[in-house]
């Protein structure tokens, strides 16, 4: 009762404020969840997942009773222990990363609005009519418009504000509770993605409904060094495409390179491929301290804070386009357009223009006349050598450095003329620059490296936005059955031990014929890397969303179509309604859509952020070594836990003693191990024998590459009959079995856990 | 927390800093006392033992030496297992660092030869990021055991730490030491 | 012309979506503020009351890159410094807060939307035409109906997230641009809560327009433990609302207790003035420990994390009420009622009941049923001294006492039947239970103290709601000339070190007819203390908003009416247009009215946003020693800084040489310096030299009273003219002037800062 | 940092704690060694001077012998001066704690006696908490200057501080010890 007439006055909301609502699906039980709708839910998931906790600080220094001690079962001044602590921390910064995609989204719809109007269509193309499966399960709106999109941005932002709420002193006492919240953030973080890139595909004439985008130009060699050089760095295509409509139409766009660090470069590739992508964050301090940038604009995230003092040491002009990131520059945005350049090229001023017009007329204008006067070179071989040989060998920069390497030993070489070992940690090196900072001899450890680093230049495929719903009807079957072997979605940030991991497992798994989907940084970083043929993998394997293709979603907000894709299997292949039906949809992906996400290199909260909402829908993800440092995974203990699933045909709960997925969030200290555990948390539990066989088969085959030979111990716990045991390995697995006793076991019709926790989705709404 | 002790700010809730840090041990033969005093050790054993020369001899030789010196089961990471397979010296048990930690935590735990968890667990071969965080949940959530490390780097989570250790020659005759001293008794 | 551009968007968004619009003043210039909005206004502030950082750790770890070590001009891996990575901690607060104060607003308007109607009219009585001063000043918005709230608060939300998207690693590389972010939370908490407090006041008939609301009963000896108990700890009237009707609807309101800690005590007692107050947060603990409330009901901030397990020790049965704290328990929304009860009291089951309607009857119900099992009585002072002769003096207990407290001496003397010490040791205690938690002679300390402690009862009024704009219009031309010496405002949480402190100033500042005002914890906390004539200052003073009168404005949120009032007399007595014209009214503040708060005892993130919001709007506030752990102050050097004002009669730039106020945002160690303090920062530029007189005259006299004689060090940067000098102090004063050589200087007509930075507002609209 | 060096975590880019650490000092020869090595000394005088007695001397005079055995000038905070101006031992400057922080951390103040800013300021007589948040500014944005504190308590955020002090006797020798050395050179 309280349920329907909830579901009604948000229906009704919806109605009133889109004044207009087709219905297209009947309505399911969680149109614009609030905190506590999915919990049963979440509850369900963290009871086989269970929070593990790696505190990060003893203490908490949240507020003015503190700080407080939390070793040893106490409790702060406020009663909170140490697990809940680092659960609210979780939250937080999940919270950090959800409210930046938000207000992304936010933004650049108001600007889209601004232009377009509220009213104009929402068309994805031909092949996209499910256009926003985020939003239409979570909210139970089918946006057509523009102005449609400020619904599902509005609820986001009120639920960001309820569950910050919850991170006050003295709220929520229990950690579960708090990840519950935290999934809950993870949702919302797709919603506020998708509402991004679906505003900006509309907004900006981004392609869409095509498969084969270009391939554009990745690499800092592949900028123009003998042109005016704009460089965008950030995540938010507001005003690199001002700027490359301004180029236009000025004629100018030939004399003018434009290029870019992060996700605004691999917008900017959408909005026109004659962009430049320089490269991951990783690479952002190396390309400023180059000087190589006449004019540096900045929008939001993943920045660096010291781009001013950076800007000024390199002898680039700095323009922040956004009023997130203002670096206390004075604010031009009502100034005189010619005073600004004046400014900026005579005394050499930095500014904050919040106008995108007047920012990209200013940045065109200030390049044009700045970078006739700027020597741009990188360091020679020779003046690296001679600088490297003030290296003491004292081990300062290797104490500092986030990925632990000893770059001395590095500097060293290189005086001695190799520069071997420097370019093997140039593919480990986030380029933060704190090796550089410590040193006592003020050694110019970036430059020099960037010396020894590889001149080529890459090709990487222009972001293509949703999966499209052919695509999907294509391996809707054989996802579900396990004859595609799984999805393998790399994201993220780049914090990877190496930068050459992430090729190595988008090309062993795209041979294999998985899926691989790539976007963000990580979309850059495995650009980064040609094969004997010198081919990138963008070149070598084909653009489909298909078995043994390589999709490039997009920047960070097209993460959503990854989970979109996700839950277009269960709507468009499976034909299970998605409307407002998030349970539903969760429970399909969990049980049935052997997807895998891989963040390999997460640094950022919305890296947290992201991974944790596609936790809640049911897709496991893979983390890298530092991302213990986010403090929570979700593990479960395949021996220990119980693997009960309901048979939705039979209508019976059964104990299958099948760990499929393992875990939700998992940290790989090794490349290796990573390309082990990604078969293994393909599995499902509606695999078809040839199905599992087929993944079985990848799983026995990488293990036997990677862990130096042998069977996984696990394996047995993954063959319920004879049916299941890939061929090739048949003698071994069997023999395998045989020792250790293995019996086997029934194959669930229909797996789901919709009726083994409170819910009131009935169980029938599972099949289809 | 022994020798932070003194360091402590006396108003604990406005301390600065972490509370219990490792206890520094320099020498083998401590080390080895306390690996004596344990009734079920474990030793963990991460990849970087493969990657590490010492003398002449790869790290995880000197892990086995020490594993073999008081037949301390081994619980293999990562692509250890493999090695140790191929050295003849297959592990107790094969866990990835999470997996094992996640284990250790559950006082119930049965270990890895069904024998009760463990109550000294000894880490040796890991990123010093993962290693500290995977010690701080042990520190946090696990009080019926204690934890130890091998590398030689400080690790302020654990119960007992080498110091950081600048030479190789250093560590290299720490690890000798304690292998004689646990054949000793 | 863009800002003229977006004013009519934003203009046109408040009538679409209110669907009328009262054209009642002339706009300004900052409808609906974004962050850089009020920027310049910011950045003008923190030219002179410059950010002063205390640093709570040395390091960041809030992304994978770090830890981060900031010593030593050192920047972590994204180059954010030492004193920007504080401002981020800060601004992150602020958000906490505001987000708290947003979120009970947005809940507390959608519960009673749904029971009155969107239509339902503000109607703030007779006597409060200006109904919502900060919400006109800050959207330009004049709400008729509860349904234009959601305009408000739906703004809130939003520029929380935008702010909070600030937070993420990568972004804002300038404290001071932190600090105009904080500042912004600060003015938005402010929108938040009077969103609540209108709503409340409309929703459930809270009295309003009257000065002389009930005096109602406070301390928890005002609780019949003869009854059974039903004890509200938090912030959000919701349900205890909701307990009201229902005990009222059965005829059972004679038959049971309801009582509270924290706000939703507040809260209650306006909806019934039956209801007890038990005591502010630091009574939480004592309170539940002892066991006398035989159910408690939590909804959200300001409860202790650990209340299941607390509640538990004590017998308590617990129901948690809103999603913000669930505590992990069985959400029994839909769960049957009879069921429920049976499970409470059979099992003594917690639960979770997110239906007000539901909870209240569960809550009645089991409180019935279990009250008369249950044994309530405090510990004698003989089974006290038995357990106090544990105690081995280890000072393990002082080692953890966030008030750095020697328990263990108090402790001891009980044990030699000496109970002053421990009774001491109570009002300094903020009953966190840390002492308790770490003894390792398991000594019930909280227990002993209670005995200890007074069993006195005690009275508050109850909270009024607004400032009477009758009232304004008779204090408005005192207050700006200065003969009203000055408004001081208590607010916050209960950190003080003495609880004494605050009834003494309360005390010190009506005598000498000041205006005070309190509100949350500290309205309660003033009430525990009687004169020679067993007199609260609730009974001592009385209610109006004038000189020496006492104004409890009710709850947290209420603060919201301080800076209300602080508006209404900018707009009411010296008619100035507010509408969406914000800097003019904070100009107004900060040069005219003599306003100061005192937040002695602040810990929570909504004190320090409240406290921020006050400080955007020119309202200096004065913080216990405590807060020194916020990590950031706004301090003036009165020697080294420029004190420029525009005389805005004259259009001339002036330096005054007075500091006034000298500092936005100060820590004070002792009472006895607040005292101090207090009156000199309600100094103004625009005191007449009557006005001046009068301030100085209880700045010299509170200074020789409090600071053992002598004349204040800066005494001669407050005098202009022999004119300002009070009368008593003549010879003292002039002698002293004489001897360091002062001169006289000119007042300055109209001071402002308009004109005196960037701005759009001309000087001419300070004139009135 | 000396005494903490061996147990900071090798890579500091994990480290669990703060990362710069009081000296601890318990020699009163060693600190009035520091106090005669300044150019410019200040001694910073909080309220808590005027609640403690030790023997049967108020702190307060234990201070003032200090800063007349070296002639150091003082700050008088809070509530200070007048027991100073009582003692017939004026102030030569007053300021809150806030306020001579503030002050301090600007490397051009010109001092309380105007001869340029101080190069090492002792604390006495504040509350742990706050005199601790003080110092971390200090020690965060004032490179220019030394800190030091005489009461019993170890201050994590000082350059030079007592340790924690069981006995109130071992703090009067203390003082009384640097009294005396102050006396002597
Ligand atoms: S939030 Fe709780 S644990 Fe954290 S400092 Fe405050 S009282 Fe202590
Ligand atoms: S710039 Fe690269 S090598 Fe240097 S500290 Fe950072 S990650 Fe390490
Ligand atoms: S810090 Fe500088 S001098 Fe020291 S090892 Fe590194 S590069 Fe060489
Ligand atoms: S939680 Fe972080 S900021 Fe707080 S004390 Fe610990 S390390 Fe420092
Ligand atoms: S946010 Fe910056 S300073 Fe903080 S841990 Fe990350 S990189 Fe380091
Ligand atoms: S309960 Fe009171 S006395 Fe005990 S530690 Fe907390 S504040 Fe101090
Ligand atoms: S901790 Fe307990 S035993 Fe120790 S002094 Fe305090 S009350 Fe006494
Ligand atoms: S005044 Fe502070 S402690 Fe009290 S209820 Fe309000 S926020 Fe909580």
């Amino acid at each position: 009762m309280a349920e329907l007439k909830e579901i009604t006055r948000k229906l009704k909301e919806i109605h009133e404020k889109i004044k207009s609502e087709i219905p297209w699906e009947p309505i399911g039980h969680t149109p614009m969840p609030e905190i506590a709708d999915l919990r049963n839910w979440d509850m369900k998931l963290l009871q086989t997942y269970k929070p593990f906790y790696a505190p990060f600080c003893d203490l908490c220094c949240f507020c003015t009773y503190g700080k407080c001690d939390l070793t040893e079962d106490r409790r702060g001044a406020c009663g909170i222990d140490i697990g809940t602590q680092q659960a609210r921390f979780v939250l937080l910064a999940c919270l950090m990363g959800c409210s930046a995609h938000a207000s992304h989204a936010g933004h650049i719809l108001e600007v889209l609005i601004e232009k377009h109007g509220p009213d104009k269509k929402i068309n994805l193309g031909t092949s996209v009519e499910l256009e926003a499966p985020n939003i239409r399960t979570v909210l139970g709106l089918k946006p057509e418009t523009l102005g449609d999109l400020k619904i599902a941005i509005e609820y986001v932002y009120k639920e960001i504000a309820h569950l910050l709420d919850s991170t006050h002193m003295g709220q929520e006492g229990s950690c579960l509770d708090y990840e519950s919240k935290s999934l809950h953030a993870g949702m919302l973080d797709h919603v506020g993605m998708e509402v991004a890139d679906i505003a900006q595909i509309v907004g900006f004439n981004y392609p869409t409904s095509v498969a084969n985008t270009p391939l554009v130009d990745l690499g800092w060699n592949s900028v123009d060094k003998t042109k005016p050089i704009i460089c965008f760095i950030g995540h938010n295509p507001a005003t690199s495409t001002v700027v490359i409509d301004y180029l236009q139409e000025n004629n100018l766009y030939d004399k003018v390179e434009v290029c870019g660090v992060c996700c605004t470069a691999l917008e900017t590739t959408r909005y026109s491929d004659r962009a430049k992508v320089i490269g991951p964050f990783s690479r952002q301090l190396f390309y400023i301290r180059s000087g190589i940038a006449d004019v540096i604009m900045t929008d939001e995230q993943c920045i660096r804070t010291d781009m001013p003092q950076e800007a000024t040491k390199a002898g680039s002009a700095l323009i922040a386009t956004l009023d997130k990131v203002m670096y206390g520059l004075e604010d031009a945005t009502e100034m005189d357009t010619g005073e600004i350049v004046k400014k900026m090229v005579e005394e050499k001023k930095h500014f904050a223009i919040l106008d995108g017009k007047k920012a990209a007329e200013v940045a065109v204008k200030v390049a044009m006349a700045i970078a006739p006067q700027r020597r741009k070179q990188w360091l020679t071989e020779q003046e690296a050598t001679e600088l490297a040989k003030k290296c003491g060998l004292c081990g300062m920069c290797e104490q500092v450095c986030p990925n632990l390497f000893d770059i001395g030993r590095g500097v060293n070489e290189v005086a001695k003329g190799n520069y071997e070992v420097i370019r093997e940690i140039f593919n480990l090196c986030v380029g933060c620059g704190k090796c550089e900072e410590e040193c006592p001899r003020n050694i110019p450890i970036l430059k020099i490296m960037q010396v020894g680093a590889s001149k080529e230049t890459y090709k990487i495929r222009a972001g293509r936005g949703p999966i499209m719903d052919t695509e999907i009807r294509t391996v809707g079957a054989p996802i579900t059955l396990g004859t595609i072997p799984g999805v393998v979605a790399l994201v993220g940030c780049s914090n990877f031990p190496d930068i050459r991991d992430l090729a190595e497992i988008v090309d062993e798994f795209a041979r294999r014929k998985y899926i691989v989907v790539v976007s963000g940084c990580t979309a850059m970083a495995v650009g980064m890397w040609k094969d004997a043929d010198g081919k990138t993998i963008y070149e070598k394997y084909p653009p489909e969303f298909d078995a043994g293709g390589v999709v490039n979603v997009g920047s960070c907000v097209a993460n959503s179509h990854i989970s979109g894709a996700a839950i277009k299997i269960a709507n468009i292949f499976a034909a299970l309604p998605l409307r407002a039906n998030y349970e539903v949809m969760a429970d399909y992906v969990l049980n049935r859509v052997g997807a895998v996400g891989i963040a390999w290199g997460a640094y950022s909260q919305k890296a947290a952020s992201i991974a944790t909402g596609f936790n809640r829908l049911g897709v496991p993800v893979i983390l890298g070594p530092h991302s213990s440092k986010y403090r929570r995974l979700y593990l479960s203990r395949k021996d220990e836990d119980e693997w009960k699933v309901m048979d939705a045909r039979k209508k019976q709960i059964v104990e299958t003693g099948e760990p499929s997925p393992e875990h939700l969030a998992y940290v790989c200290e090794t490349k290796e191990k990573a390309m082990v555990m990604i078969p293994k948390l393909c599995i499902r539990k509606n695999d078809t024998p040839q199905g599992r066989a087929i993944k079985l088969n990848h799983y026995i085959s990488l293990y036997k590459k990677y862990m130096g030979g042998g069977l996984p111990e696990d394996l047995p716990l993954y063959v319920r009959r004879d049916a299941d045991i890939p061929l090739v390995y048949k003698k071994e697995v069997k023999a395998y079995l045989t020792q250790i006793g293995w019996k086997p076991k029934e194959p669930v019709g229909l797996p789901t856990l919709i009726g083994t926790y409170p819910t009131k989705v009935p169980v029938d709404s599972v099949i289809h | 927390m022994s020798q932070l002790a003194p360091l402590m700010p006396y108003h604990r809730v406005n301390i600065l800093t972490g509370t219990r840090t490792a206890r520094l041990v320099e020498d083998p033969v401590e080390y080895a006392k306390q690996i004596q005093k344990a009734q079920r050790p474990l030793l963990v054993l991460g990849p970087r033992l493969l990657k590490i020369t010492l003398g002449e001899r790869l790290l995880i030789e000197y892990a086995l030496d020490i594993a073999k010196a008081k037949n301390i089961p081994t619980c293999a990471t990562a692509t250890v297992k493999s090695k140790m397979v191929e050295l003849g010296v297959p592990p107790d048990s094969v866990y990835d660092i999470v997996e094992i930690v996640n284990a250790l935590k559950d006082p119930n735990w049965r270990g890895v030869r069904k024998e009760g968890n463990h109550d000294l667990v000894l880490f040796f071969g890991f990123r010093t990021d993962l290693g500290e965080q995977g010690l701080s949940v042990l520190k946090h959530f696990a009080p019926h055991l204690k934890t130890m490390t091998l590398c030689k780097y400080y690790y302020p989570h654990a119960d007992f730490s080498l110091p950081n250790m600048r030479k190789d020659e250093q560590w290299k005759s720490f690890l000798e030491g304690l292998i004689e001293n646990l054949k000793k008794e």
